[in-house]
């Protein structure tokens, strides 16, 4: 997995690109999550357009990175959900719980409001 | 392709280096039975969940334990078997990660996953000890009617 | 990584079908193995030849004969037994494909690549009849002096 | 395997790309060879550069190719050959027996003398 940071205003954006899955890449995007957080980021894009692979670990990150940053009052969104992991989140129900975009400035835009 | 199933058979300790190897092997065999690109994901994601589960769950890491990992190919169907050297444990305990008071947890969906994209997921208690578990997908299944 | 060898073993029937899956899974083996990529397409060619002997030669294209092969996998070695359920033959009986008369034709070269790529090639009678073909392969084996 | 058929001058140009292995990609390089001798074809060469896989068989289709082409009056060269095929060759001494040659120019020109 590789992790890419991109500020725009106030919104940091991960590109993640690779796979998500139990051991190391799982690990890496919790420390770099913690890591923003720590650092008072309270807007976080993750773009997973990029993702080929994620297991349910890789789902268990998602939601804990999701608790993390809204429990330290922030927002985490994602952007560009392949085919692959919107049918994960739709049969986790979890599609309604992460805000998600298609577009990358109407994702920003969100942050805005 | 005769009755009698090809088998292709994988025994590791239990370590997560193991894995991608496995998957590779199941995305390779899924493709060959003429399992289409989306659905050998699936069952390619179902078989890497359930070999950690026995890496992990099953024999808790030990390296002295190991994982045997069976694919049988028929004609019809995959029946892949997974085989750990653990204690056990009762299906039938286990959270249902759509209830509302998991749909937050961290972990607790790779069964449901399973479960979701296989035909079939058995538990059988292993004579030896232990625990082997059996799934199955059928091609075409969807030809055949409802899913079960 | 345990001193028990880590095994992969696969029994299917004797179809070319196999071949490609076999070596793919020969290749993804000697990767996670750390085989340089040179090193491990030779593993993997070798593989598939002996696989092909086991078919035609061995089983003779029989579906209702199975090949059976069984990768160990060590910290500094890969063995790889191929075994059929032919008649066997006696290797010293093989004509060298390097020998004037024998240079341009079309066939005869399989085992001599198998004897070219791995470190040792032994045909073993098997007990039940027909061959086992076992091959070894070291890690760094050119650190370790002359290749025997 | 897929073979690709271009003809400058009085030469045939074989552009084989993918895999010679035992099965189809041997038979149907070994017809190839068989119908381009019977239509009187007498100058053959082989671009080996994008065949990403030989095995006993590959190399045995092309000792066959070379016999059938030189039985019949013709030359059978190679172009382009990758560097495990060069080892193949080297190893089972059949390198002298195929001229081969690293510019399409040059293998081109052989054929004039
Ligand atoms: N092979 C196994 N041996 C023992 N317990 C298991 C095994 N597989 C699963 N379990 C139990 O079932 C639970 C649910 O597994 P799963 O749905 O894969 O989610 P997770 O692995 O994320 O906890 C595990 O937490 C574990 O308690
Ligand atoms: N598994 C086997 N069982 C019986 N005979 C075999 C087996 N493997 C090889 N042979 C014999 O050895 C010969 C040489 O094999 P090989 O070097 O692979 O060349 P080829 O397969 O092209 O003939 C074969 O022609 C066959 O007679």
């Amino acid at each position: 997995m590789n992790i890419g940071t991109r500020t725009v205003d106030t919104v940091t954006i991960l590109d993640i690109s690779g796979k998500i899955t139990i051991g190391e890449s799982s690990v890496e995007l919790r420390n770099k999550i913690r890591d923003l957080v720590k650092s008072g980021q309270k807007n976080i894009l993750l773009n997973m357009g990029d993702v080929s692979y994620m297991d349910s670990s890789g789902i268990g990150e998602l939601v804990s990175a999701y608790t993390n940053v809204t429990n330290s009052g922030g927002k985490l969104k994602l952007l560009h959900l392949t085919k692959k992991l919107h049918e994960l989140l739709a049969i986790t129900k979890l599609l309604t719980v992460f805000e998600s975009y298609e577009n990358e400035q109407q994702a920003l835009q969100s942050f805005r409001k | 392709m005769s009755l009698r199933a090809n088998v292709v058979e994988v025994s590791v300790e239990s370590s997560l280096d193991y894995v991608e190897l496995i998957q590779t092997l199941s995305d390779n065999i899924t493709r060959m039975m003429g399992f289409d690109a989306d659905t050998s994901h699936w069952i390619g994601m179902s078989i890497r969940e359930s070999v950690v589960n026995a890496i992990y769950h099953g024999n808790k890491s030990d390296k002295s334990k190991r994982v045997g990992i069976k694919f049988e190919i028929y004609q019809d169907r995959l029946v892949v078997n997974v085989d750990d050297e653990g204690e056990g444990f009762d299906p039938g305990s286990i959270p249902d990660p759509l209830a509302g008071e998991n749909l937050m947890k961290p972990s607790g969906r790779g069964i449901f996953f399973m479960k979701s994209f296989m035909d079939q997921v058995e538990f059988l208690p292993r004579p030896a000890g232990g625990t082997r578990l059996r799934m199955t997908k059928r091609m075409h299944s969807i030809l055949e009617g409802e899913k079960k």
